[in-house]
């Protein structure tokens, strides 16, 4: 029963996660939306899987994957923000401040 | 119980779905990017709901290869996108 | 500076040597899981990748050049077919012999010679998958010279 | 269970990987080693061929026996059809190995090239002795793949784009048959061609089958380069190193493209009029226009691979016209000659066009040029390259005492007791013109006055070149002996009675 | 020193994931382990002894319960952002300093920023981190450093310096 | 039944990619879909209804299985997708380094 609360919890995560890589306008934006509900919302997922499996080969598989997930999803939207930039995509133009770009020169 | 959790399976896959507009649509390539990358991380999801349902521990296994491959393929590309060699 | 920002190196550090494990454990486990020495090999490949581009080619002289992965993968080759003879040697003249005893299901020592076809297909399979990730790497880097 | 069956294919893999050890180590040991593997290879293909005769041997690896008759392992057949193919593809690759090991020096990188040769004698070891759909699939690709690899192995333009194509048209074969077997596999639950065969006896449904014929000779057809899909061929025979060029004209095309139609559609498929005659079709086609792409070439290697097209149409034809004769029940003994002078003819092509393209390779490596025009005059300085390659040149033409008249004789011999005049007729004048394109080659590299000739620095190539060559020539010559009755009944008579004979292989592999 | 630490965490790693004590287990699990240290052993953490402080596990655990506390409240931050009809956004890239000094810390806080709210870390360089704010809510460099790196520092502080 | 039909619309989708793009790249992609429909096409043929995948559980063995045989023939069948790919795109990088371009149209030396 708990389990099914997690997943649920993180399913609408995952769904405002979603909701926000269609809305939102530039890549940095959806960037920002996406990896941080959709990180959440799966670790979440995960541990509704481990209270599931209890404390058995499942469970512990499970409770070494969200490490994993964890630092897999922001070093890559870390890596992806910073190779976005460096691609040459503006930032949007509702932006106020740019303090990376002195930072380059 | 089980009916519940076929809803949820749905709904995510409804959810990675949606996730394949931006893949297809998306304007420049870093779009296309982001929507990959978040796509990968929703198949783990998928695969752990999955492993629930059937009561078979080793789809999670799938889940957790999946996830490493899918970061190393985000990895490669952001290094791609920076346009710089091996060794910069 | 080589390679990627301080984020990716020391989150590679961390994560590199639980890829690799857990590339060990799906070729360890290749005869019990789904999985084996292929995708087991993929995945250990997989860390070594993930290093590479982290550090530039530190790791390389770590490793050995290019050519040693060369060797490895030949190496690994031979063995599987050296296994494949050794059924013919002790068995009963027939090649891919199952000569060992076969052991319990679900056991991690059973299953006879095939968790060792695993280990070197494995073997095999890193090797020439990351080989194949330096030649287009080397090939882009001699391309745009 | 005869043990040696499978050492056709563990040796040259062994082989190949330790050339990649060795080679790194001891300098030129990757030659010396290639060349041993394969004159192993020669031997025992040779006492297969003599001990096997009528006999049909199976092995099972990894010793799977058979439960209620059903076939579950993977089976290795060794029969006269095939040990006459083993004999051939050793042969020419011995020969081919030996003649590279002075040709080779203008490449860099030896041990590669010596490692992708054995590779490609073990798949096509492969594709001939399995006996199983999947296998043949992954054989050919093993040897296709280590092809494609040895085509583009100049790293020069041509080298390239030929090989681009070669891959691309290759990809495309490989798609299609492997949807053929997955169609064969969802009807029948089985790969094993003998229990594929005893499915389809117990009956099927006749437009799914034709589907799955239709598929099966598109993809096999492209490997073998027959007239519709033999775009790749000209560009990939012509641009490989010369040796390769042999190796791909003389066995590769036959190996893993007319070796596997005449298997399948003789003992796995039933017989049937309507594919008989297409087959027919298909193989004049491409012996009519790949002797006429033939006439307008001036590069020597083109002209070459536009004859294999040309000869394989022979070949194709000659079977298709067995196939027809069997498939209406009628004439068993012209049937069984037909197929026996295609099958003839197989073994002379591997024979003189191999040594055709040796030839090649020989002037290539001397003056530097395939152009026709820009060379003459070579017979004075060159003379064992003139000399083996007049013998080709007549063999190919079909001129009497060699042996591709003998094998000639015996199609157009059978064309005519079949009744189809109007191919026999054909094939004589193919003849004819492939006699006019090949004086041409004579005269143009040979005899006729150039500046070339008066260059002293033309001299004869090195020793392997001169010994693989004249080894070819003499074993062209000693061909026709083939055309003798008793030598004909010990040799071709057991691969062409497994083959026409509709159950003999199916029952003789189940019943084991 | 370092390749021992890189030999337990490993054979840690592989006890997790198979969740077996028979002896041929754990055999298999000492070699790969060993292999492992062997080969990426060069890369890991330079300081070992700090590892063998309790104090610094107790710090962990708290840094735990704020983090995810934290990511809560970026989720549902975002989640206004998002379903707001407006998109009350005003993003860009800011500078700030952090007064960390050892690699490994100045890694764990770029993760941490990067699950906060609105907030990801773009680049380091020496001392300064970039951010790409999602809604810049003040000018002056003095306030948002506060904002962004004041609730993780002083924990990771204990933990790693 | 759609599914076969959908399989088979996705190789002749690799088919036109393969016969009208003019770009290497592109060709090498529409021939890996291609071959990833043959592949689709062989999980199908192997699918029961209601069945489970081949994994033997020691505990309760007697479940129904899928046809466990397509899916060990794709596996061999990937591994040869993979070459084949990595040496066309290896063909393709040293093209792109002889010519300077992607264009078949300008890569037309043979003829015939």
């Amino acid at each position: 029963m708990i389990s099914l609360i997690f997943i649920t919890i993180g399913i609408l995560f995952n769904l405002l996660g979603c909701i926000g890589i269609i809305r939102l306008p530039d890549t940095y934006n959806r960037l920002q939306a996406a990896t941080k509900c959709v990180t959440l919302g799966c670790c979440s997922i995960l541990l509704g899987v481990v209270f599931h499996f209890g404390f058995s080969d499942a469970g512990t598989k499970v409770l070494v994957a969200i490490p994993i997930l964890f630092f897999a999803s922001t070093v890559g939207a870390h890596a992806l923000i910073r190779g976005t930039y460096h691609f040459g995509i503006k930032l949007g133009n509702k932006s106020v401040k740019d303090d990376y770009k002195d930072a380059l020169k | 119980m089980s009916n519940y959790l076929n809803i949820l399976l749905y709904i995510q896959i409804g959810i990675s779905v949606v996730c394949m507009y931006r893949i297809i649509r998306g304007p420049t390539i870093p779009d296309r990017m982001v929507g990959a990358d978040i796509f990968g991380i929703l198949v783990v999801g998928i695969c752990a709901i999955i492993s629930i349902q059937t009561e078979r521990s080793f789809i999670l296994d799938i889940g957790i290869a999946w996830i490493i491959l899918s970061f190393i393929g985000t990895l490669t590309l952001a290094k791609y996108l920076t346009g710089k060699k091996l060794n910069e | 500076m080589k390679g990627m920002t301080l984020i990716v190196k020391k989150t590679t550090q961390l994560i590199g040597g639980m890829i690799f494990m857990y590339g060990i454990y799906v070729v360890a486990h290749g005869h019990l899981t789904p999985g084996g020495g292929f995708a087991g090999g993929v995945i250990i490949a997989g860390s070594f990748i993930l290093i590479t581009l982290a550090y530039g080619d530190d790791f390389l002289k770590l490793v050995g050049e290019k050519a040693g992965t060369t060797m490895v993968e030949s190496f690994a080759t031979i063995m599987v077919i050296l296994i494949a003879t050794s059924g013919f040697l002790f068995g009963t003249r027939i090649f891919f012999n199952n000569f060992l005893p076969k052991g319990v299901v679900g056991h991690l020592v059973s299953a006879g010679v095939l968790p060792l076809y695993n280990i070197f297909v494995g073997t095999e399979v890193a090797a020439s998958i990351f080989i194949i990730f330096l030649s287009l790497i080397i090939f882009k880097e001699e391309s745009s010279k | 269970m005869n043990p040696l069956i499978p050492l056709f294919v563990v040796t040259p893999l062994v082989g190949a990987f330790l050339i990649m050890i060795t080679g790194r180590f001891i300098k030129e040991s990757d030659k010396y080693l290639t060349s041993f593997v394969l004159l192993f290879l020669v031997f025992i293909s040779f006492y297969s061929l003599l001990t096997t005769g009528e006999n049909l041997s199976v092995y099972k690896v990894g010793g799977w026996e058979p439960i209620n008759k059903v076939p579950i392992g993977i089976y290795m057949v060794m029969d006269g059809f095939t040990s006459i193919f083993v004999c051939i593809i050793n042969l020419i690759g011995f020969l081919s190995a030996f003649y590279s090991s002075s040709y080779i020096k203008r490449y860099t990188a030896g041990n590669y090239f010596y490692a992708l040769f054995c590779l490609m004698i073990a798949g096509m070891n492969g594709v001939v002795l399995s006996g199983d759909l999947f296998n043949i699939f992954v054989f050919l690709e093993i040897s296709v793949i280590s092809s494609y690899a040895l085509v583009a192995f100049g790293v020069e333009k041509n080298e390239l784009e030929a090989s681009f194509k070669y891959q691309v048209l290759g990809g495309l074969a490989s798609f299609l048959i492997l949807f053929g077997i997955g169609f064969i596999y969802w009807k029948t639950k089985t790969l094993n061609i003998a229990d594929i065969k005893e499915v389809f006896n117990a009956g099927y449904d006749k437009s799914y089958y034709l589907f799955v014929q239709i598929l099966i000779l598109s993809g096999f057809g492209l490997k073998a380069a027959i007239i519709p899909f033999h775009a790749w061929l000209p560009d990939a025979h012509s641009s490989a190193p010369s040796p390769i060029s042999a190796m791909l004209s003389g066995v590769l095309i036959k190996a893993v493209g007319i070796y596997v139609i005449i298997r399948l559609f003789f003992n796995m498929f039933a017989v049937s009029e309507g594919m008989a005659i297409l087959i027919t079709t298909l193989g004049t086609l491409s012996m009519v226009i790949g002797v006429f792409l033939a006439i307008g070439q001036w590069d020597i290697k083109r002209l070459l691979a536009y004859h294999s097209i040309s000869q394989m149409g022979y070949v194709v034809l000659s079977v298709g016209i067995g196939m027809t004769l069997v498939s209406r029940g009628a004439n068993q003994e012209v049937a069984s000659l037909a197929i026996a002078g295609g099958i003839f003819h197989l073994i002379n092509h591997a024979a003189f066009k191999g040594l055709l393209f040796l030839n090649a390779g020989a002037i290539e490596y001397t003056i530097g040029t395939r152009d026709l025009k820009e060379m003459g005059g070579l017979a004075k300085s060159m003379p064992v390259t003139s000399a083996t390659s007049f013998i080709a040149s007549m063999s190919i033409s079909g001129i009497p005492p060699f042996n591709g008249f003998f094998s000639k004789l015996i199609i157009i011999i059978a064309a005519i007791m079949a009744k189809f005049y109007l191919l026999a007729a054909l094939a004589v004048i193919v003849s004819i013109i492939t006699l006019a394109s090949f004086l041409k080659f004579q005269r143009y590299a040979f005899y006729s006055k150039s500046d070339v000739m008066k260059n002293p620095q033309i001299k004869e190539v090195p020793f392997p070149m001169v010994f693989s060559m004249v080894i070819l020539s003499i074993i062209c010559v000693l061909l026709s002996l083939l055309a003798i009755p008793d030598i004909r009944d010990a040799i071709l008579t057991p691969a062409v009675n497994i083959l026409t004979d509709p159950i003999k292989y199916s029952s003789i592999i189940i019943g084991q | 020193m370092r390749y021992i630490t890189m030999f337990i965490l490993s054979l840690i790693f592989w006890l997790l994931l198979t969740f077996d004590l028979t002896v041929p287990n754990i055999i298999v699990g000492t070699v790969s382990s060993i292999i492992c240290s062997l080969f990426f052993g060069r890369f890991f953490i330079t300081n070992v002894y700090k590892l063998l402080q309790p104090r610094r596990y107790f710090w962990f655990v708290i840094y735990l319960f704020v983090f995810i506390w934290e990511c809560i409240k970026a989720n549902l931050d975002v989640a206004y952002r998002v379903l707001h009809p407006a998109m009350p956004i005003r993003p860009g890239i800011v500078k700030v300093k952090t007064t960390l000094k050892s690699d490994l810390a100045k890694m764990l806080l770029a993760n941490s920023i990067t699950m906060t709210p609105g907030t990801i870390s773009v680049d380091i360089i020496d001392d300064n981190l970039y951010i790409h704010w999602i809604y810049i809510r003040s000018e002056d460099p003095e306030i948002y450093t506060g904002m962004i790196t004041g609730a993780f520092e002083k924990y990771i502080k204990r933990i790693i310096e | 039944m759609i599914a076969y039909i959908m399989c088979f619309i996705l190789f002749l989708v690799g088919l036109y990619g393969v016969i009208t793009r003019r770009n290497l790249v592109k060709i090498a992609v529409s021939l890996s879909i291609m071959e990833i429909s043959t592949f689709l096409f062989f999980a199908l043929i192997g699918y029961i209804d209601g069945g489970i995948a081949p994994i033997v559980d020691p505990a309760d063995p007697a479940k129904t299985y899928v046809d466990p045989l397509p899916q060990a023939l794709i596996l061999t069948a990937i591994v040869i997708g993979l070459a084949t790919t990595a040496m066309l795109m290896a063909v393709i990088i040293r093209l792109y380094r002889k010519y300077g371009t992607f264009d078949i149209r300008e890569i037309k030396k043979l003829r015939g």
